[in-house]
């Protein structure tokens, strides 16, 4: 089972890379306590996630194929 | 009425003028419009600290924001008895002084472009996925803050 | 802040869409500006019967429409803070799909602008000494009513 | 003791001229019944007054030379 996750803005600074792979990540909690691990700098940083484009406010579980965006504030036009 | 296709919204670069007025140009065979509102988006020299923005550099989750743009162009011809309505939006570098959003709606009494103008603005700002990079001067950057 | 000059705001004939890509590319050195509402009034078809509309005669109270709108002018630089305002309005014949009437607005934040455009648009409707003659396509006519 | 009628629109369809000379008239409310006297069909438009280009409301005083604007509802835009 392997996920991929995409990056943007100020998170993509953090993470250095706008898209990585995860294996093994039930739900979004969990990749979310993964992520924090790897970069703890993500805790300043106020991202909603997206999973397959639609954004979620709870946790979602995950299954093989998914895309997870981490979106940082919106500053279009 | 012209059905919401899922027409390209963003460009490579800043918006030009004269691509705005060929958008203008292009309405005068629609003999029912009677108005129509045109909101753009310029690129600003914000002050930070003893520098200032020079250019920002517009990402964006794509195929979410286009998805995002396609529900707000059906959306507002659901609300408002729009006749056109077209957007759009930079990626990449945009200079001060230079146009990053064009919102351009048609209708055949002024209220509706006008309203349905300024609401698909503010719809865009809070829910497309697009982040403005800004450039300083001193090629430092920081990351835009939508109001 | 551009003082509210007594430019000229009427012009012969239909508004150019290329003369308003001008009027949008003359601000792109004024780094402040991040948002330009633009109305334009379009001249529709509107049925009567069995005619309709192919073009529009304007006339205008010259000398106070001039004071007028040089007094729309000043009350909106005075309400909102704009960086820039631009009116211009058709006099004699402007046809169907031809532009007769443009207000154009900036502001550092969007919502300046945009407010001024509209209440602008509003008050030349109501407040300025203009008729427009709607001459049908059998060549009768009739007077223009303002909603 | 001139005074300047400038008609417009609907009011100038009615006059037939767009610019009138008037003699020894007191007041608008005198030069409107003047003016319904020739012209009959102007009971059946709205217009305003203006004097020197200023709306007027009310009886207003003419004087030499004054100016005064029979105005239709306009329809600019």
């Amino acid at each position: 089972m392997e996920i991929n996750v995409l990056a943007f803005g100020q998170v993509a600074d953090i993470t250095a890379k706008s898209s990585l792979k995860f294996s093994d990540v039930k739900n979004t909690n969990e990749l979310n306590q993964l992520l924090l691990t790897i970069h703890p700098e993500l805790q300043n940083i106020n991202y909603l996630i997206a999973v397959n484009k639609k954004i979620i406010r709870e946790n979602t579980e995950l299954h093989h194929e998914d895309t997870v965006a981490l979106l940082p504030p919106f500053s279009g036009g | 009425m012209e059905p919401a296709k899922k027409h390209k919204v963003f460009v490579e670069g800043p918006i030009d003028p004269t691509f705005i007025a060929g958008s203008i140009e292009k309405h005068n065979k629609k003999y029912s419009i009677g108005a129509h509102s045109i909101f753009l988006g310029q690129v600003r020299n914000d002050k930070q600290g003893e520098q200032e923005v020079a250019a920002i550099e517009y990402t964006a989750y794509r195929e979410m924001a286009e998805e995002k743009f396609h529900e707000i162009k059906e959306d507002a011809f659901k609300k408002f008895p729009l006749i056109c309505m077209h957007i759009y939006h930079s990626l990449g570098v945009v200079k001060t002084g230079e146009i990053s959003l064009m919102v351009f709606t048609s209708s055949v009494h002024r209220k509706d472009a006008i309203d349905a103008c300024e609401e698909i603005v503010e719809r865009i700002k809070k829910e497309v996925p697009v982040w403005g990079k800004e450039i300083l001067n001193n090629e430092n950057y920081q990351w835009k803050i939508n109001s």
